[in-house]
């Protein structure tokens, strides 16, 4: 894990301390904390839904995947039938939780900038998010810079406490902007080609050692880049000029990147294709599918809380219309979200080892008449439409 | 401010100077062209042949007409005589194009027509004999047009065709809503039959009155009774118009500038009875309903922008019509227009028709574009539109052919005036640089208005800062389509 | 005929010989004649379209696990397992495959050209259609959506009548086929966000109602007073016949007399009739004022009977005098001035058109309720995105309500969106209120997604009580059923209009691809993997 | 060329221009798709040849191989296998080169110019996207609109505030022109050209094979241009990243005559001015280029109109010669002013545009200066048009630069309807420039000027088989580009439709 800085080592141990205290504390409470749950079927890494399976857990990390059997133990089992085990859906695009907003304009090249630094805890979009079934979220500043700073990936739901707190990376991917967005009139620079000529001088400052200890890690190969683009245009650029330093790329594009597959499929970029609208064109919408079947990564984002929480499988829903593979759009939702987050050592798949973070579906996570029925963060349930107003009971509604 | 004044006088002067000293000029009664290659439109071409005016009319045509001794003989050889071209529907002689209200039948272009407008110069140098002077896209219900020819100082002189027909327009251009423009068409005529109604009960009235009588029926009987009572001369004017258009007896141009638009345009003739006086005026994106206008087999003027350009949703890959060619396909007849921008190209109408032949429309269908199927369309195909014994001598004879870019207009006739002679023509000349500006050298530098009035002058229609705006609002019409 | 007609003339001008000319026109006239009368009677000579196989949701609430349909002539012939394929029937197997009726959009955008227009209740949405939108109609079938309503769109206001479309293939490139005119009145109280316009709105909106009822008493008086002229003057007739003498001698005695009154009616009558065509001139579009621009030295006389409401008043004038030299007891009673707008709204008032009121703001949806209650009107709320919040006083008053998008942002929201809650659905189901799902008829490409929409609307406890079908039905047998339409479509039944959509899966999963889409019984969309295979 | 090496050494980043070309596929075309004639043989026959250099053959053959032209003359033995093309009646000439391009570098604004505004606002607020917004399809026509919504009026439908980094009437230049500085030559025009733009398609179809992309001319020293080909696979597409420093006279750097303003339409104040004048632009020129002479010998250049460093690094090859330079100049006093000023500092120029050439003919022949002529025009598009600038236009001013020997070609600039430069071609032979002279404007002297001549421009054996073939004289109303070749390969066939 060369792109986890030191600190962030730290809070994930401390994380994941308060993970097991809490999950002994609650141990009593069976309800809430279960030693396993039963499930009908489960979305695997894969991204095909399995058989019926049980999984076990173990201080909030998911211990093993048994074949459906029946348990000699029931104490402490959660037992969910008909139901779809989920990994924790995953936003990588969103601003959830910003305490006040995060654009940030007095610099085009401002590396500094670190998005944990708007984050609040306490903010009622994790509550939302985690409603949706989405336990952890990729917070970026806001890309109206060329250089605009580094993301930070968090949870929506605290173990112990019901607070979004668990800090996955404060030093995320740095991100790029590119195209009209970060092109103002009362600074630098006011074009594409202005934009570019100052990329090509700052990359090149990084480079000879000049620059910003981000901005030179990621010229050494050592930070991953998230880069926002508007057009295929910018795709094209932000590939040739930070995709190529990066030590892992992701492109935050939507609209129209047709004609790059070709490009894209030789880089081991992903794609971030989201959040879908009931407006959106045919062709925008085709994009996901055409991007994944070019064998490119695609991460779909739901963009809360600009959207709602139902923004992100509605995306994953719509790519799967227009013609993106139904495996790879859990995949989508979950296991590619994480590697563009950069923690899909932790969180992003059911895997035994991985963070116990789980959405218990009434049915396929695709499909949008399947309810969210519970949430579990670190093998805690942080949700339960049973108990939807019981559980609020814990002060945190 | 004042030096926009004095170039439009200047202008002005120049303008009339120019076009109104061949009109006044007394013609010879007779007029040989002799010796060109004469394309008639309809019928075959004569490769070397006679067009024989006399008193204004084309007398005689062919390979060897017997010129008549007093025949003023004009020697035309190595050109080409065809009928004057037919400005189907424009809109830029008028001072403003449009009337701010939306149903406005009492109207007459003949209020609005500007003499002095360079449009008109320009129409002439182009080898424009007939323009449809017709108000714009923008009405519900317009006025009346008419047709005249470019030379002339008072719209009376102009007139060739007054009361030609009423403007319709079932495309939406004042707001963006069509149901406001079709209830409003509804509103109208329904409007229009009560008030016929009320003029027979009126006009009963007035019978029993004159009788000393007293009445003697209820209101619906007196409204029967009275139908027959009603002379022409009882319209008003807010109806007369409409009166005239529901029975057949004024054409109908409706403007229909989406497809959807056609099949509305039409059942609104159908409905109202004018049907079989209605041109149909269409917008580029029309022609996706070629089969609604192929079967309501009326006349077509096309836009003056021929091609369609259509991305893909998918792909984004662009897909170009070229609009007439799909009407040619399918039979349609249809007339071509100018462009109204002030491009060197496709202002030439003979141009336009250039265009459709070479994305494939036959030669024989584009010229018939520019010359007789707009003189149809404009119930004037008896008199005007091609070179045929006893029309009226509307003439143009080219340097070459009308279809190559390189050709001039030579020679205009208009009623068998010599109305143009590019010899003459200093404008020309001076944009060439085969002439000097006739304002001297030095009082120009000065001023800068000499000779840039001169250069003004020959662009067309750019007279007027008013002129400019409504050629951006123009433009900003079809940038809504 | 016409078309024969043209045929006829041009074909015969190329023929030289005057016999053979005689023969061939009759040999086309009669052959014409025959495919005519074949055409008319299509349904003899067509092939019947057969599905063979496939599990069908009939729309209804029930499902046929292996079944066929049989179309013919553009309706379901029959349905169900025991089903036979007539003689020469081209077959689609539908073997793992899904058939449920074409979807029906209650309230969408699709094909709507234009934005908010400045129309009144005249205004049509048949007329804004644009039956060229094909990529969107396209969008729509390959979706799975069949059927659309379209309300007249506009501001604040009265806006107009909306109506159902079928997205039938239409000649060329067009689409769409009016199923139902004038389907309902659409009322919008508006999404202006300032409390004070939302006042005005709910004023001019009532006032809308209120001239129209004006209108109808004025128009019944009107008939009245003629009755009354009518038998009068029959009378006078009658006596002038018996006694022509006399009558030279009473037009003697005729002189005008200075205090008559012009109406028969009582004088308060007589004021409040005023007061409305007042109003009404007020309401009306500025043409006729600006009109007055035109014609502002005319002279009235020159003007007989003008348009709309300044008719009225010449006819008046004209009146007066004919009065004057009349008798009081035959003064012809004067018409009211014609309201268009009026006669759209009395049609609403006599139950003859529902009348659909956008609402968002519970507050809005209460003063809906009252102006329903206050004209006895048959409403339903459109949009209705507080309706959670009133969902008794919706319940006690038996209106229904149509949702829009369900899905909303969670910030960024204008004002009437505001108070939105994904839960809308699941507490009108517990208060009682009936509820529909729409595309939310503001955006002309949502109208495609209703389906998931429905699935997003559903309350979970749907899901759970095993009626999973539910949000289909609702988009299908329900929706048809709201529209007065289930006897032509919605439904998988003999009879029906035949618009069906082949599902690849299960409908509800989005990877379920359309694969064939028929609208009244012609295959108005193929999935592109399948149109290289041809059928 | 000479500078060659200079290219070689600024490639850092955008050398993955060529490797990104080299992952793509093209799928570019506009009428039909490209048929691969592999390594195979075309042969074009019986066809007038208008070779580019004046010289016209009669029945001509070109045998084209390995994307080359093997073989031109008249009633040559056709190579056995060959795929033949032949066009009764029908010409063919050399693929056309328009010399000063200008872009609009974004995808797809040919068709809708909202495009880069509709992917801003998608960003944003994605069912904002799709609503209608009826100033935004718009440019320079309905400018009161565009001002509201510049100034902040919300979308109707969503009440998404339309105000964006960019406003409308300046997209285009927001794309090509950097408002920073008025000095920009550090700047790449390259970087703003989308080659997979419809725009190529468009011009492909209208025969022109081979561009040099314009800057744009809204700074005083804008960027450099760029030599691109219109067709043929991506990687080959690019044939020179970066070519000649533009620079401009006259009105437009202070914003199209139009006194100046920032790109959201603030206009200027004393904080924040640029050249409002043509002295103003002069001057902003000699300073540049003086300060850069001062810079070299190692001086410190301030103040607030001194050049940047990295402009003065380009600057410095201008005035070495190493770095082509042109200036645009439409009226008599500019072109005088541009000759005056390259005369200063001893450079060397294309004069661009140069409307008003029929009135300094001499003065241009006697600094040997060669002219990139073009539109044709007696009423300008645009804003331009409200401008005086075009009161001494006239038709026959490619005459007469011919006939005074100027080295001239002839480009369509930024009026590019249905047939671009050919029109512009048919203009200039209305008025009054022969058929050969006219060939040789839009094909061989451009490749000349633009140093290209050794690879495209006429239609010789061993140049690059980029030809066009006519279904009449070219340059004809009714005549059109019926076969593109480009590179070998046919990629334009309209001989079906």
């Amino acid at each position: 894990m060369p792109f986890l800085h030191r600190t962030s080592h730290m809070l994930l141990a401390v994380a994941v301390i308060a993970g097991a205290l809490s999950g002994a504390v609650l141990a009593q409470h069976s309800q809430h904390a279960p030693k396993a749950i039963v499930v009908d079927r489960y979305v695997t890494p894969d991204g095909t839904i399995s058989d019926k399976r049980i999984i076990t857990l173990s201080n909030g990390k998911i211990a093993a995947l048994l074949p459906h059997a029946e348990i000699a133990d029931k104490t402490g089992v959660a037992y969910y039938s008909g139901a779809v085990a989920c990994p924790g859906l995953i936003d990588v695009r969103s601003s959830m939780g910003a305490y006040g907003n995060t654009v940030e304009s007095a610099f085009s090249v401002d590396p500094s900038v670190s998005a944990i630094d708007s984050f609040d805890p306490d903010h009622r979009d994790f509550r939302r998010a985690v409603e949706s079934g989405i336990t952890a979220a990729l917070i970026a500043p806001s890309p109206t810079n060329l250089v605009a700073g580094a993301c930070a990936v968090v949870k929506t739901g605290g173990a112990s406490t019901g607070r979004a707190g668990s800090v996955l990376r404060d030093d995320g991917p740095l991100v790029f902007g590119f195209g009209p967005r970060t092109w103002r009139y009362d600074r630098a620079p006011t074009s594409r080609i202005g934009a570019m000529a100052m990329l090509r001088s700052v990359l090149g400052e990084a480079k000879s050692g000049s620059q910003h200890a981000r901005l030179q890690s990621l010229a050494s190969g050592k930070l991953d880049a998230m880069l926002y683009c508007s057009d295929a245009m910018d795709v094209g650029t932000a590939l040739r000029s930070v995709g190529k330093l990066a030590a892992h790329t992701s492109i935050i594009h939507t609209s129209d990147v047709y004609d790059l597959t070709e490009e894209l499929a030789g880089t081991k970029a992903t794609m971030i294709v989201g959040p879908y609208s009931f407006s959106m064109s045919q062709r925008t919408l085709s994009m996901a599918g055409v991007l994944a079947s070019a064998g490119i990564d695609v991460a779909l984002a739901g963009q809360m809380p600009t959207r709602g929480g139902h923004s992100l499988r509605q995306t994953a829903a719509l790519a799967v219309r227009y013609g993106m593979d139904s495996a790879k759009a859990r995949q989508a939702i979950t296991i590619n979200a994480a590697k563009a987050a950069g923690v899909s050592d932790r969180v992003g798949a059911i895997r035994p080892g991985m963070d116990a973070d789980l959405v218990i579906f009434s049915g396929d996570p695709l499909r949008m008449d399947s309810r969210v029925l519970a949430v579990y963060i670190d093998g805690i349930r942080v949700y339960s439409a049973d108990q939807h107003l019981t559980m609020s009971a814990g002060g945190q509604r | 401010m004042n030096r926009r004044l004095s170039i439009q006088t200047i202008i002005i002067a120049l303008g009339a100077a120019f076009v109104v000293a061949p009109a006044l000029a007394s013609p010879p009664a007779k007029i040989a062209l002799k010796g060109g290659r004469i394309i008639p439109v309809v019928g075959e071409d004569i490769p070397v042949g006679t067009v024989l005016i006399e008193h204004g009319k084309i007398k005689a045509v062919g390979k060897d007409v017997e010129i008549p001794y007093d025949a003023m003989v004009i020697d035309i050889s190595g050109k080409v005589v065809m009928p004057g071209m037919i400005d189907a529907h424009s809109s830029r002689g008028l001072d403003i194009r449009n009337e701010n209200l939306d149903v406005t039948p009492f109207l007459d272009v003949y209020d609005a027509i500007d003499p002095s407008k360079l449009y008109f110069e320009d129409a002439l140098r182009d080898g424009v004999t007939s323009i449809h002077a017709i108000v714009g896209n923008n009405c519900v219900i317009g006025g009346l047009s008419r047709v005249i020819h470019p030379i002339g100082i008072t719209p009376d002189e102009m007139t060739q065709q007054p009361s030609v027909s009423l403007k319709l327009s079932v495309s939406p251009q004042r707001g963006s809503d069509r149901m406001a423009q079709l209830a409003t068409f509804r509103e109208t005529f329904r409007e229009l039959g009560e008030y016929l109604e009320n003029l027979a009960e009126k006009k009963y009235e007035e019978s029993l009155e004159k009788k000393d009588e007293k009445i003697k029926v209820g209101p619906d009987e007196a409204k029967k009774l009275g139908k027959d009572l009603i002379k022409p001369e009882d319209y008003d004017d807010k109806h007369r118009n409409l009166v005239k258009l529901t029975r057949g007896q004024l054409g109908a141009f409706v403007y229909a500038g989406r497809a959807g638009d056609v099949a509305a345009a039409a059942s609104l003739a159908k409905e109202h009875g004018f049907f079989k006086r209605t041109t149909l005026v269409l917008g580029a994106s029309c022609y996706k309903a070629i089969d609604e206008v192929k079967s309501a087999n009326r006349p077509v003027v096309l836009d003056s922008k021929l091609l369609y350009r259509e991305e893909n949703p998918i792909t984004g890959k662009i897909t170009e019509t070229f609009i007439p060619r799909v009407y040619a396909d399918a039979g349609v007849a249809f007339s071509l227009l100018p462009s109204s921008n002030t491009s060197l190209a496709e202002r030439y109408l003979n141009y336009q028709a250039a265009r459709c032949v070479r994305n494939g429309v036959s030669r024989q269908a584009a010229l018939e574009a520019i010359t007789i199927n707009p003189a149809r369309a404009l119930g004037i195909g008896d008199r005007f539109g091609s070179i045929e014994t006893g029309k009226t001598a509307n003439l143009v004879v080219m340097s070459g052919d009308p279809l190559d870019f390189s050709s001039w207009v030579d020679l205009v006739y208009i009623n068998g005036i010599r109305a143009y002679e590019r010899d003459d023509d200093i404008r020309l000349k001076q944009l060439l640089g085969e002439e000097k500006p006739e304002v001297a050298e030095p009082a120009k530098d000065e001023k800068g208005n000499g000779e840039a009035a001169g250069d003004k002058a020959a662009k067309a229609d750019t007279d007027s800062a008013e002129d400019k705006s409504e050629e951006t609002s123009e433009k900003a019409e079809k940038k809504k389509e | 005929m016409h078309l024969l007609a043209i045929k006829t003339r041009r074909f015969t001008s190329s023929l030289a010989s005057g016999l053979l000319r005689r023969r061939c026109v009759s040999l086309i006239a009669c052959s014409f004649v025959a495919l005519n009368v074949a055409m008319a009677h299509g349904q003899l000579l067509e092939r019947a379209t057969v599905i063979t196989n496939a599990r069908i949701i009939t729309g209804s609430g029930k499902v046929i696990e292996k079944g066929s349909i049989v179309i013919k002539g553009g309706r379901i012939e029959a349905v169900g397992a025991a089903a036979k394929a007539p003689f020469l029937s081209k077959k689609i197997a539908g073997a793992g495959k899904t058939v449920t009726p074409g979807l029906i959009d209650v309230w969408s955008a699709l094909g709507r050209t234009g934005t908010a227009g400045d129309g009144d209740a005249t205004s049509r949405a048949q007329d804004g259609f644009d039956r060229y939108a094909r990529d969107d109609f396209r969008e729509a079938l390959r979706n799975g959506i069949t059927t659309v309503y379209i309300g007249a769109d506009g501001g604040a206001g009265v806006n107009g009548t909306g109506a159902v479309f079928q997205l039938a293939p239409g000649p060329g490139r067009s689409a769409g086929k009016v199923q139902k005119k004038d389907a309902a009145l659409c009322v919008n109280f508006g999404s202006d966000q300032s409390p004070l316009s939302r006042l005005k709105t709910f004023a001019a909106i009532r006032k809308q109602f209120q001239s129209a009822v004006d209108y109808r008493t004025s128009l019944e008086d009107y008939e009245e007073d003629l009755k009354e002229y009518l038998e009068k003057l029959e009378e006078r007739v009658k006596k002038e016949e018996g006694d022509k003498k006399d009558s030279k001698d009473a037009a003697k005695d005729e002189a005008p007399s200075d205090d008559e009154k012009p109406a028969p009616k009582p004088a308060d009558e007589d004021d409040s009739d005023d007061d409305s065509d007042e109003e009404e001139k007020d309401d009306g579009d500025d043409d006729h004022h600006s009109l007055d621009y035109f014609f502002a030295g005319a002279d009235n006389k020159t003007l007989p009977a003008g348009n709309g409401k300044g008719d009225a008043k010449n006819g008046k004038n004209g009146k007066d005098g004919d009065k004057k030299k009349d008798e009081d007891e035959l003064k012809k009673p004067k018409k009211p001035a014609f309201s268009a707008v009026s006669e759209v709204v009395l049609k609403a008032i006599d139950h003859e058109l529902p009348v659909r009121i956008e609402a968002h703001r519970s507050a809005d949806i209460l003063n809906a309720l009252a102006l329903a209650d206050e004209f006895n009107l048959d409403i339903v709320i459109e949009g209705a995105t507080e309706a959670y919040l009133v969902a008794v006083a919706l319940a006690d008053a038996e209106v229904s309500v149509i949702l829009g998008q369900v899905g909303r942002s969670a910030v960024f929201e204008d004002t009437e969106f505001r108070r939105h809650s994904a839960r809308n659905a699941e507490r009108l189901t517990d208060a009682g209120v009936k509820w529909m799902i729409s595309s939310g008829g503001r955006d002309p490409r949502a109208s495609r997604f209703v389906g998931f929409n429905s699935q997003m609307a559903m309350p979970s406890a749907g899901t759970k009580s095993g009626l999973q079908w539910s949000w289909l039905t609702r988009l299908t047998g329900d929706a048809s059923r709201f529209l007065s339409l289930s006897q032509q479509v919605g439904r998988v039944a003999r009879g029906m209009e035949a618009d069906l959509v082949i599902w690849s899966g299960d409908p509800g999963d989005p990877a379920s691809i359309v694969e064939r889409v028929f609208v009244g019984g012609k295959l108005a969309y193929i999935a592109p993997q399948l149109a290289g295979g041809g059928s | 060329m000479t500078f060659s090496t200079h290219h070689q050494r600024k490639t850092l980043y955008r050398c993955g221009f060529v490797q990104l070309a080299t992952l793509a596929v093209v799928a570019i075309a506009m009428v039909s798709q490209p048929v691969r004639a592999g390594g195979g043989t075309i042969v074009v026959k019986g066809v007038t040849i208008h070779v580019g250099n004046g010289e016209v053959i009669d029945n001509g053959v070109v045998v084209i191989r390995d994307g080359r032209i093997a073989q031109v003359g008249a009633n040559l033995a056709i190579p056995p296998g060959a795929k033949v093309i032949e066009l009764s009646g029908g010409s063919l000439t050399p693929g056309l080169i328009d010399a000063n391009a200008a872009l609009e570098p974004t995808n797809r604004m040919m068709v809708d110019r909202r495009n880069a505004r509709q992917v801003v606002a998608d960003l944003f607020h994605g069912d904002h996207k799709d609503h209608k917004h009826e100033a935004v399809g718009c440019c320079g026509s309905k400018c009161s609109r565009q001002l509201q919504h510049a100034s902040g009026e919300k979308c109707k439908q969503c009440g998404f505030p339309d105000t964006l980094p960019m406003a409308v009437g300046v997209r285009r230049s927001a794309m090509t022109v950097e408002h920073s500085s008025e000095v920009i030559p550090q700047t790449h025009v390259i970087d703003s050209v989308n080659l997979r733009s419809p725009d190529f398609d468009r011009l492909v179809g209208g025969g022109v094979t081979t561009v040099f992309v314009a800057p744009d001319s809204a700074a005083v020293i804008s960027s450099q241009g760029a030599i691109v080909r219109t067709a043929g696979p991506l990687n080959a597409r690019i044939v020179r990243e970066t070519d000649a420093v533009m620079a401009a006279m006259g009105t437009d750097p202070s914003w199209r005559g139009f006194g100046n303003r920032q790109p959201c339409r603030q206009f200027v104040n004393f904080y924040n001015r640029r050249p409002t004048t043509r002295m103003g632009v002069a001057w902003v020129f000699r300073k540049a280029m003086y300060d850069t002479e001062r810079f070299e010998k190692g001086a410190v250049v301030y103040g607030a109109d001194a050049p940047t460093e990295p402009a003065m690094k380009e600057l410095r090859h201008v005035l070495s010669g190493e770095i082509p330079l042109r200036i645009q100049a439409r009226m008599q006093h500019d072109i005088l002013a541009a000759l005056r000023l390259a005369d200063e500092f001893g450079l060397k120029f294309t004069l661009i545009e140069a409307t008003e050439a029929h009135r300094c003919l001499d003065e241009l022949k006697k600094a040997k200066t060669p002219v990139v002529y073009g539109p044709v025009y007696i009423d300008a598009p645009g804003m331009r048009r409200y401008s005086s600038e075009v009161d001494h236009a006239r038709l026959h001013t490619l005459k007469e630069l011919l006939r005074a020997g100027i080295p001239t070609a002839l480009t369509a600039n930024e009026l590019r309807d249905e047939d671009g430069l050919a029109r512009q071609a048919m203009y200039a032979r209305r008025f009054g420039v022969s058929l050969a002279d006219v060939t040789r404007c839009v094909t061989e002297t451009p490749a000349k000027l633009l140093g290209i001549a050794d690879e495209v421009g006429t239609v010789t054996s061993g140049k690059r088989a980029d030809l066009v073939l006519w279904n009449g004289e070219p340059f004809d109303g009714s005549s059109k580009p019926i076969v593109v070749i480009a590179g070998g390969e046919i990629v334009v066939d309209r001989r079906k439709g």
